[in-house]
């Protein structure tokens, strides 16, 4: 149901970007700009899939890139001469991002049942285990040199090779398709479910919501969007390697989300395009203008302090982010229901052990 | 068998201060039920606070004239206080806000908190590692082939000492009790006219003063530090402190001994590339299989 | 008689919502007062609000002729105005001698507190047989005991009940009704608060009703008993008392 | 404005100003006269104690062209960082060659420091044409293998003016044989430098009848190494080799191994350039000494032609050379002549890219302050000199150097 | 089987016995109730036979099935749906979504159509919104479908939640302390809507402190104390009952 009038000129600014973007190429023909539009918009399908976990679900997976490592393996191990084996891409985009799913329900199945702050700290624990482990299995892997030599994808007889150029259109196309679909999980059986987890864990079992079952569907579509956006990340640098998959890249996706909106699609964009606006863009830039006043801050490597700040701030003043939902809003800010405080303790005294 | 004894003995000095750090994450967790996750960056600057404190003292020219205990205390109690302050203001700029908020909200304050005091680390002193003064003469004992030093006797005694301080703190005083009783219901610790805000606070002191303590011997211990320390050592203090039973302080403890000889034992016996991984396996199946830790209580969902 | 307690104008919200409209409400040295109303009423959040856990809007709280409105629950504590919260809130997880010392957190001198605690076992002597068991273990009408011996020790000049006789069975209610009655008779005076209407009344002094926010009543005890209103809306169905 | 519709009024503006920021980037016309040299080096985090002293040598190579540069030639410099919070990264490494590929201005490009990003640019400069001269890359299969070459299997681009692990490991062995050493332990970082470069030492030696006690690999931001060290005193060896890096631990496994019972006077401790930094000894303390390394590069100080160059160095950035400032300076040269000579052949106008990349590849006899060289078929130097280091009295002293000349 | 029986339940938590083996089937149709002080173990009964907690020993059945110790969602879906004794909507969803996903358990869309919106998913919500909002009818509050939960008025939110657990058409609908905070007008209200929920052929267990409702609407009822049922029977056996007197109404009932 499309509400014309609940749009404001800044959702129409935003609309309008989204349709100038496939013709940015005719205007800019820099290579290196494309390169890193290509990286922001890889960086943007990771957000797109953490939101659902972390949005729609509200299970904080401080390991994601675990799951980008995954796909991005997946798709260098058949497509290489690591094996010899060269499969073709377009069938491992799916069966990456399937095996990556396969990896979030291993993972999920018997971590989900924990608490939020727990689960948070399994999976990171599991973000960092992951690299490791490809970078000790060096005789698959090839350890800390990974894989290199990749394939590029060939769309009817036109071979991508290492130009910018295609993965850009294949990554819009991969994002359109991916805020479609996570669109559409929000508001279907399953993305109520998630919301009535989020809410209230133990009401929503109750309502016949086999939690653990939904949290894991959450766990594994967001792990799918990480497998697709690996393969597309491991084609295009033509190799890949465990550091590419540390902490940072989990926190820099977290990062995205909490500056945007966690939950909301346009929050989602918004913030992984400021994000990468400021990685690619400013903080380079800056160092550059300050080295024109003689002044040698080297402001990228500070880069961290600045996802820190975000995350603090936007969680102290604006916790629904930059772009965020009313009702995200209003979950995160009010300290709850008359009828609640009221009845806080209207309740059997729990006769809890010793 | 004297090389088994020998990592024992390494995996009970590293795990005395991952127990340090762990007695902090117990005492946040128990009292705000939150990960502090800037915690592991609060031992760090133990470490940053005592070669800056020991650096002063060198400056001033005393630090050869002055007894070694005594710089040693000036060192620690500086260092835990300062830490302590770090750690109240933590809580006080980046915590406290949200103690009323959806969980995930304060956690997630807690990383950008983590980040944020790394990176002034790495202002202060840079990106790579700082040797730390070497003040404390490391004696070494030898017990047939086992080598035991001066230094990891005191990483252990220290841990055991602070404890058992600890716990008859906690146990057996006025602001103990109220530490206790806010834990358990906040609002009814208020309406006994316990100060809340200022428990919190100092249960935040506290347990900030305890990393402290583990910076400053870890420093002595390994000889030096650098800015990125606290985030592998917080996760495996943290395992530890779930291990033990989170918001238990002897099992803080035990968990940081019992994580200290697993990875002490799986580097020495199988390869020291698989003993974070041994690790943080260990950390997953203790949360699948017994969440509440070793010595942890078993409480029932509400409804 | 100079008011005690004095509540003007008490404006509070949560969040955007408004709970409290303009409560205003006295409560005289000596008195036991009743404060009574439906469930969401606002009855606990006035009582919040004394205590200092809520902070109103707009309004004035008044102890003792001062302005407390601003300050944080452990000094209101520390004046001695004590409240016993609904659903007992005891300290589950610490023995009953703990809890009772925690009552008396505010107070420094060993030998009162100690006093007190004589007090409390003459008035609640099972809590007496069962000192170094833990909160947890003891059965709801030994918690609701333990509660208001807990706030006891805090020596209060005005006590706050917050649904004494919430989830007792109905033979324990008498019990804990008259021991209000005597805590109020050895000079601590009270404000009550109760779904049970009836008993609460009949032992009151003067009572307020409050609905959706708002005082809409306000009388002595007997004619509120006495009101057709009052009768039709809180004292209805109990048959309990028939 | 409310809060909310200017946070959006930020936002917005922020998106529309990165087109902002492409169009005042849009490539420079040749038409202009200026050859870029492009830099490509990680110079921030912990990665910039080796990055901005090999930037600043190639900067300096730079500034001397300028002086006696052709009439209407000016050369450039254009330096970007390929580290990523602090690390070299490798995306972003590629991501720099792309956007330097992309301005037709730069004629080449000094970089990357790291052997890992190296993987990610060579496909890039083989498929766009631009040359890339490592300073520092020693990783064997770079250039050894057609791999990276993925657009033109036998197109070399990428070339380097160091030595490689296996030249450096070999020496390494050698150097390990003369000091009398015949049972060592390795310890990696197992990071690809380090790995390899273990690797490498760990063949040579046992060829040459070394002993071999164990070879163990230990995991990136360890502060404890007590329990393998440990382990790696029962094997009773001569000395510790160590594959890897300062920041990746080769300075605390060296500090710590005392504590485990290997008594820093007795037990050697060798590496390769990755511990040849100032930071090794700081961090080591008094361990440090006893320690002995190689680098893939002359000891500048030995060669007379270096001087001009230390003194320039010291005169415009006020600090010592670092251990690949030569190489960053000399890569950097390599490209400024090859530039010279298609403008000589042009009669004075800019050059292309291709036919600078001509003449990088015919590059031999090359008189530098790193020695005569040219490139082999591969892009490798034909003359690599490897150093011998040792740490004394906490600081760092030359013992010999040896010149390794392949085919 | 019986159509719904707790048998010999024990539960207890740690040393602390909270439910001991107590037994109490109910037919279907019936409006049965327990009664009991705080802390005699009503509560716990209940989480035992919506599998929130597992049964120390003894077994629960429902139509046909020993259900104890399995899983909420499964409980759920076999017919048995709860309210909460301290409300337990979902605060930030419209009234109209909690009852929804209320339905949840009865809906037969795959993650395939919630990916896709796939016809089948379409017709379907359409028809689950239309459930929902008959049901919000049916317990009156069909003005503030599109309202959050968490602004309703107390009351309201009591209904709300009955009205959610009824979308998952359960058998038997068990009633945490319905009345918790109502006014005798309000309860006068609930105790019609429980009587229509019984005639629309739910069975009704509920826990209840208001003796008045209790008596008023139970066929049967179980009386509690310290975990062990120490009396059942029609109301006007409990009233009678002696020991129940002495445990719990006291002599003045």
């Amino acid at each position: 149901m499309l509400n014309w009038k609940k749009y404001r000129p800044i959702d129409w600014a935003l609309v309008a970007i989204a349709v100038f973007m496939p013709f940015l190429p005719l205007v800019d023909h820099n290579g290196g700009h494309i390169n890193v539009l290509v990286n922001a918009g890889i960086y943007m399908m990771l957000a797109i899939g953490l939101n659902i976990v972390v949005g729609f679900a509200g299970l904080l997976d401080l390991g994601y890139a675990a799951f980008f490592a995954i796909g991005s393996y997946t798709y260098a191990m058949v497509a290489s001469p690591q094996f010899g084996l060269h499969f073709s891409f377009w069938p491992m985009v799916l069966i990456s991002a399937f095996v990556a799913a396969l990896f979030g329900v291993i993972l999920g199945a018997p971590t989900l049942r924990l608490r939020g702050d727990y689960l948070a700290i399994v999976t990171l624990g599991f973000g960092e285990i992951v690299p490791q482990t490809f970078l000790n299995l060096a005789k698959y892997t090839g350890g800390p040199n990974g894989i290199s030599a990749i394939d590029q994808p060939k769309l009817f007889g036109y071979h991508f090779g290492l130009n910018p150029l295609p993965y850009y259109y294949l990554v819009l196309v991969l994002i359109a398709f991916s805020l479609i679909v996570a669109n559409n999980l929000r508001t279907s059986r399953l993305g109520r479910a998630w919301m009535a987890i989020r809410e209230d864990e133990i009401a929503a079992a109750h309502m016949g919501i086999n939690t653990t079952t939904a949290k894991l569907a959450a766990f594994s579509l967001g792990a799918s969007f990480s497998g697709l956006s690996g393969v597309v990340n491991a084609s295009l640098l033509t190799l890949v390697s465990p550091d590419q998959f540390k902490f940072n890249v989990s926190i820099t996706v977290l990062s995205m989300l909490v500056l945007g909106g966690m939950g909301s699609l346009p929050g989602v964009v918004v913030g992984s395009a400021l994000l990468s606006i400021l990685n690619f863009f400013i903080l380079p830039q800056a160092s550059n203008l300050a080295a024109t006043v003689g002044l040698h801050i080297d402001f990228t490597s500070y880069r961290f302090m600045l996802y820190g700040i975000i995350l603090v701030a936007v969680m102290l003043f604006k916790p629904e982010g930059l772009w965020g939902s009313e009702q995200r809003k209003a979950e995160l800010k009010e300290s709850g229901d008359i009828a609640k405080a009221e009845n806080a303790e209207y309740e059997e005294m729990p006769r809890e052990t010793v | 068998m004297e090389l088994f004894i020998q990592q024992v003995i390494n995996g009970l000095s590293l795990g005395g201060i991952y127990a340090l750090i762990a007695l902090g994450y117990t005492m946040v967790y128990g009292i705000i039920e939150l990960i502090n996750f800037a915690h592991g960056d609060v031992y760090t600057m133990g470490s940053f606070f005592s070669i800056a404190i020991i650096g002063l003292l060198d400056a001033s020219g005393q630090l050869h004239g002055l007894p070694l205990l005594l710089v040693l205390a000036v060192t620690l109690a500086g260092a835990m206080i300062l830490c302590g302050i770090v750690g109240v203001l933590l809580e006080r700029l980046a915590y406290r806000r949200l103690r009323n908020a959806p969980r995930l909200a304060p956690l997630i304050t807690a990383i950008g908190a983590s980040f944020i005091l790394e990176n002034i680390m790495q202002l202060w002193r840079g990106p790579s590692p700082i040797p730390f003064p070497s003040v404390v003469p490391n004696v070494t004992w030898h017990f047939g082939g086992v080598n035991l030093s001066s230094n990891e006797v005191l990483v252990v005694v220290m841990a055991l000492a602070l404890m058992a301080m600890l716990q008859i703190f906690i146990y057996n005083t006025r602001l103990g009790k109220a530490m206790r009783a806010t834990a358990q219901d906040r609002d009814a610790a208020q309406l006994m006219g316990i100060n809340i805000n200022m428990t919190i606070a100092l249960t935040f002191f506290i347990g900030s003063a305890l990393a402290g303590v583990g910076g400053f011997v870890s420093g002595i211990y390994y000889g030096s530090t650098w800015f990125y320390n606290g985030f592998e050592a917080g996760l495996k203090a943290f395992t530890a402190a779930v291990l033990g039973g989170i918001g238990n302080v002897a099992g803080a403890m035990l968990g940081g001994f019992v994580i200290g000889m697993v990875e002490s034992l799986t580097a020495g016996f199988i390869s020291d590339q698989w003993a974070t991984v041994a690790v943080f396996l260990l950390l997953v199946l203790v949360l699948i299989f017994r969440p509440s830790g070793l010595l942890g209580e078993v409480l029932p969902d509400k409804v | 008689m100079a008011a005690l307690l004095d509540l003007r104008q008490i404006d509070a919200f949560y969040g955007r919502i408004q709970a409290l409209h303009g409560v205003s409400l006295r409560v005289d040295q000596g008195e036991i007062v009743a404060l009574i109303g439906s469930n969401g009423a606002g009855k606990t959040t006035t009582l919040r609000v004394i205590s200092g856990l809520l902070r109103p809007a707009r309004g004035q709280v008044i102890y003792v002729g001062q302005d407390i409105t601003r300050l944080s629950p452990d000094l209101i504590v520390g004046r001695r105005l004590i409240q016993s919260p609904e659903g007992r809130r005891i300290f589950a997880r610490m023995t009953v001698l703990e809890n009772l010392q925690l009552g008396a957190y505010t107070r420094t001198s060993v030998t009162e507190v100690a006093e007190s605690l004589e007090e409390v076992f003459t008035l609640f002597p099972r809590l007496k047989e069962r000192v170094n068991q833990k909160g947890g273990t003891l059965s709801g009408g030994e918690q609701q005991m333990l509660a208001i011996g807990r706030a006891l020790m805090s020596k209060p000049e005005l006590l706050l009940l917050d649904e004494p006789s919430l989830g007792l069975s109905p033979l324990l209610v008498q019990t804990i009704f008259s021991i209000i009655q005597d805590i109020n008779k050895r000079g601590v005076t009270i404000l009550l608060i109760e779904q049970n209407a009836r008993q609460a009344l009949q032992i009151a002094h003067r009572g307020y009703v409050l609905e959706t926010g708002s005082i809409t009543m306000e009388d002595t005890a007997a004619n509120l008993l006495a009101s057709e209103e009052v009768r039709a809306a809180y004292l209805g169905g109990n048959v309990k008392a028939s | 404005m409310s809060r909310r519709s200017l946070a959006r009024f930020v936002a917005l503006a922020a998106i529309l100003s990165m087109f902002g920021t492409s169009a005042a980037v849009m490539p420079a016309q040749a038409a202009d006269q200026v050859i870029k040299i492009g830099i490509d080096l990680p110079v921030s985090g912990a990665d910039a104690s080796d990055g901005i002293p090999t930037q600043n040598g190639a900067a300096l190579a730079v500034d001397e062209a300028n002086a006696h540069a052709p009439k209407g030639i000016k050369f450039a410099v254009d330096a970007l960082d390929d580290a990523v919070g602090g690390v070299h990264n490798p995306q972003q490494g590629a991501t720099n060659i792309r956007s330097l590929a992309a301005d037709p201005a730069v004629m080449g490009v000094v970089g990357p420091f790291n052997s890992n990003v190296a993987a990610a640019e060579i496909p890039v400069s083989n498929e766009s044409g631009l040359p890339l001269i490592s300073p520092s890359n020693t990783n064997p299969t770079l250039t050894k293998t057609a791999k990276y070459r993925t657009a033109h299997p036998n197109e070399i681009t990428y070339f380097r003016v160091c030595a490689t692990d296996d030249v450096q490991g070999k020496a390494g062995a050698e150097f390990a044989k003369t000091l009398g050493l015949k049972k060592v332990y390795i310890i990696d970082d197992n990071e690809t430098y380090g790995l390899g470069l273990a690797n490498v030492f760990e063949k040579d030696f046992k060829e040459m009848g070394g002993a071999v006690l164990g070879h163990d690999h230990i995991t990136a931001n360890q502060q404890d190494f007590k329990a393998l060290l440990t382990k790696v005193a029962a094997t009773k060896p001569d000395a510790v080799y160590y594959g890897g890096t300062t920041s990746t631990g080769g300075g605390l496994v060296r500090q710590q191994m005392g504590a485990a019972g290997m008594d820093p006077a007795k037990v050697k401790y060798e590496g390769g350039d990755g511990i040849s930094d100032a930071e090794f000894i700081k961090v080591a303390g008094d361990a440090a000494n006893n320690s002995y390394y190689t680098v893939a590069a002359p000891n500048a100080a030995k060669s007379a032609s270096a001087q001009a160059f230390i003194n320039a160095y010291k005169a415009k950035y006020h600090s010592d050379i670092g251990a690949y400032s030569a190489n960053g300076y000399v890569a950097a040269q390599v490209i400024i002549a090859a530039a010279e000579k298609a403008i000589k052949a042009n009669g004075g106008k800019a050059p292309t890219r291709a036919q600078v990349l001509k003449n990088i590849q015919n590059t031999s006899g090359f008189k530098s302050i790193i020695g005569t060289f040219g490139f082999d078929k591969n892009g490798d130097t034909t003359s690599p000199v490897i150093a011998l280091w040792t740490i004394k009295n906490g600081a760092q002293d030359f013992v010999h150097q040896i010149n390794v000349s392949t085919k | 089987m019986a159509f719904f029986a707790l048998k010999n339940v024990t539960k207890t938590f740690g040393g602390l016995v909270a439910v001991k083996e107590v037994s109490y089937e109910i037919q279907p149709g019936q409006i049965a109730a327990m009664i009991g002080p705080n802390g005699a173990g009503k509560s716990t009964a209940f989480n035992l036979v919506t599998g929130l907690y597992v049964p120390t020993s003894g077994e629960i059945e429902f139509d046909e099935q020993t259900i104890g110790g399995k899983k909420p969602d499964f409980v759920c879906k076999l017919g048995i749906a709860r309210t909460f004794q301290n409300i337990r909507l979902f605060a930030f969803m419209t009234a109209v979504e909690n009852v929804m996903a209320g339905r949840h358990v009865r809906m037969g869309a795959m993650l395939w159509d919630s990916l896709l919106h796939t016809p089948k998913q379409r017709a379907e919500e359409r028809r689950v919104r239309e459930k929902a909002l008959e049901l919000l009818r049916f317990v009156k509050l069909e003005r503030h479908a599109d309202d959050y939960a968490h602004n309703l008025p107390y009351g309201f939110q009591r209904r709300l939640e009955i009205a959610r657990a009824l979308a998952s058409d359960p058998k038997l609908l068990l009633l945490d302390e319905p009345a918790a905070g109502m006014n005798p007008r309000e309860k006068e209200d609930l105790m019609g809507l429980i009587r229509a929920i019984r005639d629309r052929g739910t069975t009704v267990f509920l826990i209840e402190h208001d003796m008045g409702l209790v008596m008023n609407i139970s066929e049967r009822i179980a009386v509690l104390d310290h975990g062990e049922k120490i009396a059942e029977g029609t109301p006007v056996e409990i009233r009678a009952n002696p020991r129940v007197i002495e445990a719990y109404l006291g002599k003045s009932a």
